[in-house]
């Protein structure tokens, strides 16, 4: 097709350094013990920044990025379902759950390093946890389970939406943040250091805030990210949103990703067409992107679930969806840590990728705003049977982006068991949509 | 402009030829295992039924499941837009279109101009498929062209709660040691294959006109079941297992695009 | 006046609708036990559980994905067609992530005047947990006060209160019949009589209790005890299901359900503050498997019902999909297996396959039948 | 579908039954039979004093009352014995409620267990029944009674009834799938549906691709045994382990699961499709012996 715009590509340069951060984390956590420090283990929304407060040489694994990293690896990805399975636990339950119990199960380390062997399972020495979707707290409850005991502190923030946070749901949230310290320094024996807390909290709030920003300039035509590799770098948010590493890394990326909108540089040569996804796709079969992209010139710019789950937004007084500002930015200087602790609680109960659990309406809205601004021909929507937390009322927030006139397309599948995604069938079910859109093939 | 429809469903090869869009000729092959001879062999019975020669052809579209197979096609479509495509020629008050074949079900929702706006697919499940009535024919000792018929004398409905094809044999076995009369069987199979239809098209909204196309359309059993969930007639074609077929032909030449 | 209970059961809706007329009063629609009656009943309002009705169904699918648990669509199907039409307000305590959406998309779908999102905190083994609840209390009723134009005080909730702990204290003093080694009453009885009370009014639902207390004095079932077995999981109202394992030579004598013990079993202890009272009851009741967290409450719990109630095995029943009972149900099983009960596990779906489920469960009972055959 | 035709019944195996000419049944004490039937196929045993004296392997009508006695009737032939020599009779499988004849109905998983005990001796700890509809993990104890069972749920594959389903699309007959399956130089890797409908489009897919026909059985039996050896491991294997039923006759899953497991199957003396039966023959005896006890 010669009437199709070619655009301007090239790869990002802060490539390695995401791929570098990621290789670190999960190296420090395996030899964590050999430095004398200590490993927890935690969900990718645990409040990270608390237990940084014990010292630089605490070094966590974050169950979901874990529990995904084993999916990309089909094979072994297998043995661990299988082995959960033997034990007798449900296949329908959380997939990077039963990856990760699975790895225990096994004994082996998800992560290896290039050209070693696969090491035995890496123990956390406690766990910091938080609550949300029913499986997160019994996520954990299981692998104490299954490690012989482990001591496990979990937070409940499930308080309702934040439209409607009242000072009861934060005091909730909050007191159990300072039992949890005073638990940590049981547990841990170590002193608590409020100073590394505040600058924890001020790294999250940098990290979250800037990744948001990063996405927002996705909105440009033609885009300078596609989805898939936004992957690897909102990961980083995921491991450690509260590490100095990561929120200076996401700005660097800032700084580069700015630079391709302002020289027009794309994420795909020929982009003819914008979609959004959610949730989780299958890790093990990303290629559904680059066929889009190869085969029809369609670009997933992103999801509310890679903008937010980490990134942090607001609705402002113009009504616009916008990345939330720091706190720091506004002028609030963090003096103690019950001060601390508030800005932690008040800045991660404001995340979007939290508001569906009490009402699909608050995600309907976000989604059908991202579609506007984002200017999307069709959404994509993965059923995904492995995550019923991000899964939860997919089906309202179909039927209400339809309402506000944008195609979906949705196929099911699973983040973190290829057993249930039918590779043929959805790209199948992708042909059918782009026809449906009237976007053209690419000639080959 | 004469032009030909190739439809490579999971069971069977269907071949329309169209002029002006009037039908000239048809032709339905088993799909066997080798498909590319299945194609050529609808192809030759078709061209025998219209009484044309091949080089009276302008343009051949392919579309199902193995359209990349119809060597010498100018183009495809996927069986969505070949569904609609068809439907939408035979009644063009369709807004709603369900098409049950063989190993598949599908519900299309398209507007006035026949686009589509919307489908669904039955996800990996024989229960929403023809597959679904063949295993239970052959569980119940009856052929398949008589299930249909003897549902429609039954009176009684009996709730099945089976989603795969084979556990729902076990499902009318046990129906069948209770002591449960065989129309009434007939009629909670196709119950529970109309509802779960049903629900599927339910994604898309169901929108009269709503026609039902596919081999399955043939089993009047099936058909009032599914009336009966969704509360309206539906419109069937006389061919309803060419529809998709007759769909690629009218995109080839140019109607219904 | 036994059979009362299953009357109610399957009059549910002419019942409500025959208590509006009557009372004039307001009908409200609850989708999990964490609910506080007690102040929804100082209201006088009649809290009615919304359960599903176990027919196959096609209105829920383009609303809940399909991995979600078949009771909370077939609970979201009734407000589709209709079925619960004279609700006058629908609301929900936080429990587990499936329910929730039967919630929220009868908020969306099926118009109420009343809506009421009910935050109940999932850390209950949190010293925060009771503050923070009672906080959510004063909110709640202030929401209700508004909704019905009438102020509830103090005395209204001890009456809230009472009332409530009769009720749990009637169907406890059933449930202890059922340690007798001849049950005066089976499982199906028991269940019918749990259900029944969370759709009626619960003053007369005391009295047919008190009159059943003294009818099964002296009444023995129709059929031999048999096994004595426990049941325990998800939400459960199968009586299609109950009744078959019953006729297999069963009996059900006991049970770990939100449509049973789970829902009655602890009493508000009242005294100071009713709020804070109220609060404590829920917060320490026997938990949901969703909040049943960090430490395992729920397997002493069950084992000791188990031994109390002289079970020899346990039926462990499943909503598919049911997430939180998955994360329990391996626990469950290894205690109860280690404490010689033997296990059968099953998963429920709407209506269940009674052909290939009365198989399994014979053959579980042959194994625990002292039997004949060796 | 109306069009839709299978012409020959590749899945069709053969019918069979036999007796002991060598014993007069006349000189025993207690005849005693069991009768299987089950959703695909029905079996009828008849036994003299606790020893096999003769049985029958057939395929379950929709009638069940109807294919107990079709499979009692052929396992009499030319015994000159009649139904009403039989002093007891147990039935079993999913028609057991409806054989006419029987005394007392008992479950398919007792039944084969005890069928096991005594088919492969009291070493037997592990049973793998591999049915027509269903597939059963059992563990049972030197006296052949049940310890603890798992049924596999949701999903019928790695049931008899798929490899039927599967003989029939490649037109292999049945009894030549597991050899054929074995003619293969390397394992290929699993279909990833096991599900009987959609293993055929699988399967003619790879046929397209270009796979020769044991390539594709490779394929699908190592499927079918992964599925039933995940089974047993959840159940907890113990040495001895045999299978039953129809499945047990495929060598090409036999194999394949021993593989997996790293176990082997006792080798069957008997008809493997009789196990059930012959559970129910030997419960029958028990019982006849208990109630001359009474009197």
């Amino acid at each position: 097709m010669a009437d199709k715009t070619k655009y301007k590509t090239a790869p990002l340069k802060t490539w390695q350094r995401a791929k570098e951060i990621r290789a670190n984390y999960y190296r420090n956590y395996g030899t964590a013990h050999e430095k004398g420090g200590l490993r927890w283990g935690g969900g990718a929304w645990s409040f990270d920044a608390i237990p940084a407060g014990l010292g630089d040489d605490v070094y966590p694994i974050t169950s979901e990025p874990y529990g995904a990293t084993i999916a990309f690896q089909r094979e072994f990805s297998d043995q661990c379902l299988e082995a959960a399975e033997r034990e007798g636990y449900a296949r329908d339950l959380c997939a990077y759950m039963r990856n990760y119990w699975g790895s225990i199960l096994l004994d082996k380390y998800g992560w290896v390093e290039p050209g070693e062997e696969r090491k035995p399972f890496p123990k956390p020495d406690f766990v910091w946890q938080d609550h949300i979707c029913c499986s997160h707290a019994k996520w954990y409850q299981v692998v104490s389970d299954l490690e012989g005991g482990l001591p496990t502190y979990c937070v409940d923030v499930s308080v309702g939406p934040y439209e409607h946070l009242s000072e009861n749901g934060m005091e909730y949230v909050v007191g159990q943040m300072h039992d949890g310290i005073e638990w940590l320094e049981q547990t841990t024996g170590r002193k608590y250091d409020d100073a590394k807390l505040i600058e924890a909290v001020y790294n999250t709030c940098r990290s979250t805030s800037t990744w948001a920003q990063i996405c927002a300039l996705n909105q440009t035509i033609p885009a300078p990210l596609e989805e898939k590799t936004m992957y690897s770098l909102y990961v980083l948010g995921t491991l450690q949103k509260s590490s100095k590493d990561v929120a200076d890394f996401y700005d660097e990326l800032l700084a580069e990703v700015q630079e391709r909108v302002d020289n027009q540089i794309a994420a795909v040569e020929y982009e003819q067409a914008r979609v959004m996804t959610d949730t989780q796709p299958p890790w093990g079969f990303l290629r559904v992107f680059r066929y889009l992209e190869n085969v029809y010139g369609c670009v997933s710019v992103g999801s509310l679930y890679t903008f937010s789950l980490i990134g942090n937004w607001i609705w402002d007084d113009e009504g616009r969806f916008v990345p939330r500002p720091t706190p720091q930015s506004q002028g609030i200087e963090i003096k103690d840590r019950d001060q601390a602790l508030h800005v932690l609680a008040e800045w991660e109960l404001s995340k979007p990728e939290w508001q569906h659990f009490y009402h699909p309406k608050y995600k309907s809205d976000m989604m059908i705003q991202i579609a506007k601004d984002w200017k999307l021909d069709g959404v994509v929507l993965h059923y995904n049977r492995g995550c019923e937390g991000l899964s939860l009322g997919i089906a309202e927030n179909r039927l209400a982006i339809l309402e506000a006139g944008f195609p979906v397309l949705i196929f099911e599948g699973n983040m973190g068991d290829e057993r249930e995604f039918d590779e043929a069938r959805t790209m199948a079910r992708m042909d059918s949509f782009m026809e449906s859109l009237d976007i053209p093939k690419l000639e080959q | 402009m004469i032009t030909t429809g190739v439809d490579v469903g999971a069971r069977n090869v269907k071949v329309v030829i169209q002029e002006d869009g009037k039908v000239r000729g048809k032709a339905l092959v088993l799909a066997g295992l080798d498909t590319e001879a299945a194609i050529e062999e609808a192809l030759d019975a078709a061209f025998k039924d219209a009484g044309l020669a091949r080089d009276e052809i302008e343009k051949t579209f392919a579309t199902g499941a193995g359209r990349k197979e119809v060597a010498g096609a100018d183009d495809s479509y996927t069986e969505v837009g070949a569904d609609a495509a068809g439907a939408i020629h035979l009644y063009p008050d369709a807004r709603t279109v369900i098409d049950v074949g063989a190993e598949e079900g599908r519900a299309i929702r398209v507007d006035e101009r026949g686009k589509v706006v919307d489908f669904a697919i039955n996800e990996r499940c024989a229960a929403g498929a023809g597959a679904f009535t063949e295993a239970m024919a052959r569980a119940l000792e009856l052929p398949l062209e008589e299930l249909g018929p003897l549902s429609l004398t039954s009176t009684k409905a009996i709730p099945m709660n089976a989603q795969c094809a084979v556990f729902a044999e076990s499902e009318v076995v046990s129906l069948i040691h209770a002591k449960t009369e065989k129309r009434d069987i007939a009629r909670a199979v196709h119950d529970a294959m109309a509802t779960r239809i049903t629900s599927m098209a339910r994604r898309v909204g169901v929108v009269p006109e709503v026609a039902l196309i596919g081999g399955v359309a043939r089993n009047p059993g099936f058909v009032d079941s599914l009336q009966r969930d969704l509360e309206l007639e539906v419109l069937i074609p006389e061919d309803p297992e060419y529809v998709s077929a007759l769909g690629a032909a009218l995109l080839a030449a140019g109607i219904g695009k | 006046m036994i059979e009362m209970f299953q009357e109610w059961y399957e009059n549910r809706h002419e019942y409500a609708k025959d208590w509006k007329d009557k009372t004039g009063g307001k009908v409200l629609g609850y989708f999990c036990t964490y609910i506080p009656e007690e102040i929804c009943l100082a209201a006088d309002i009649l809290p009615v559980r919304i359960l599903g009705s176990h027919e196959p169904q096609d209105v829920t699918e383009p609303h809940i994905f399909a991995m979600y648990c078949p009771f909370c669509r077939d609970c979201l199907a009734q407000g589709l067609e209709g079925k619960f039409d004279y609700l006058d307000g629908i609301m929900i305590a936080q429990s587990c992530l499936h329910i929730r959406q039967a919630y929220t998309s009868w908020d969306l779908h099926v118009p109420v005047d009343w809506s009421y999102y009910l935050p109940m905190p999932n850390h209950v083994q949190s010293p925060r947990a009771v503050p923070y609840m009672v906080g959510e209390l004063k909110a709640f009723k202030e929401a209700i006060e508004k909704w019905t134009g009438k102020e509830i005080t103090d005395d209204d909730l001890m009456r809230g209160i009472d009332i409530m702990n009769r009720n749990r204290q009637l169907m406890k003093q059933v449930y202890e019949l059922r340690k007798r080694e001849e049950p005066p009453l089976n499982g199906l009885e028991s269940m019918y009589m749990v259900v029944s009370s969370q759709m009626i009014d619960k003053e007369e639902h005391s009295r047919v209790v008190e009159g059943t207390l003294k009818e099964l004095d002296n009444r023995t079932l129709g059929q031999p005890v048999g096994t004595r077995l426990m049941v325990l999981g998800s939400e459960n109202d199968d009586h299609e299901f109950i009744d078959m394992v019953e006729s297999c030579g069963s009996t059900f004598v006991i049970d770990d359900h939100c449509t049973g013990t789970r829902y009655f079993w602890d009493e508000v202890s009242p005294d100071g503050d009713p709020l804070t009272a109220i609060a404590n009851r829920y917060v320490n009741r026997v938990p949901c498997p969703s909040k049943d967290w960090p430490v395992r409450t729920r397997v002493p719990h069950i084992l000791s019902l188990a031994e109390d109630w002289d079970a020899s095995g346990a039926v462990i029943l499943q909503q598919k999909f049911c997430d939180p009972h998955e994360l329990d149900i391996p626990a469950i099983k290894n205690a109860l297996e280690e404490q010689g009960l033997t296990t059968l596990f099953l998963e429920l779906d709407v209506t269940v396959p009674v052909g290939q489920f009365k198989t399994r469960v014979e053959a579980f009972l042959e194994i625990l039948q002292e039997d004949d055959l060796f | 579908m109306a069009e839709d035709t299978t012409s020959e019944e590749y899945w069709r195996w053969t019918e069979s039954n036999w007796h002991d000419s060598d014993v007069d049944w006349k000189e025993g004490d207690i005849i005693s039979a069991g009768v299987d039937v089950g959703s695909v196929s029905s079996q009828a045993v008849i036994m003299v004093d606790g020893k096999l004296y003769a049985y029958s392997n057939m395929r379950t009508g929709s009638d069940s009352p109807k294919s107990a006695e079709n499979a009692m009737d052929w396992a009499l032939e030319g015994t000159g014995m009649t139904v009403d020599d039989i002093l007891y009779v147990v039935g079993t499988g999913y028609g057991r409620v409806n054989v006419p004849f029987a005394k007392r109905a008992i479950t398919e998983i007792a039944c084969h267990a005890r069928g096991a005990n005594f088919m492969y001796g009291p070493t037997i700890r592990t049973v793998l029944d591999m049915g027509g509809q269903d597939c059963k993990a059992i563990r049972v104890d030197q006296k052949g009674k049940v310890v603890s069972f798992l049924m596999n749920d949701k999903c019928a594959a790695g049931t008899g009834r798929g490899m039927e389903v599967f003989a029939d699309l490649l037109g292999v007959h049945i009894t030549e799938v597991g050899d054929m399956s074995l003619q293969v130089e390397e394992e290929p890797p699993m279909v990833s549906s096991t599900c009987v409908v959609f293993a055929k489009s699988e399967a003619s897919a790879l046929l397209r691709e270009g796979w020769p026909k044991e390539k594709v059985l490779a394929a699908y039996c190592l499927a079918m045994a992964h599925r039933v050896v995940g089974l047993l491991e959840r159940l907890g294997i113990e040495e001895d382990f045999a299978i039953t039923g129809g499945i047990a006759k495929n060598i090409g899953i036999v194999s394949r699961i021993e593989q997996e497991l790293g176990i082997k199957a006792l080798k069957p003396s008997l008809d493997t499709q009789i196990a059930g039966a012959v559970g129910g023959a030997l419960f029958a005896r028990a019982l006849l012996q208990k109630e001359r006890k009474k009197k």
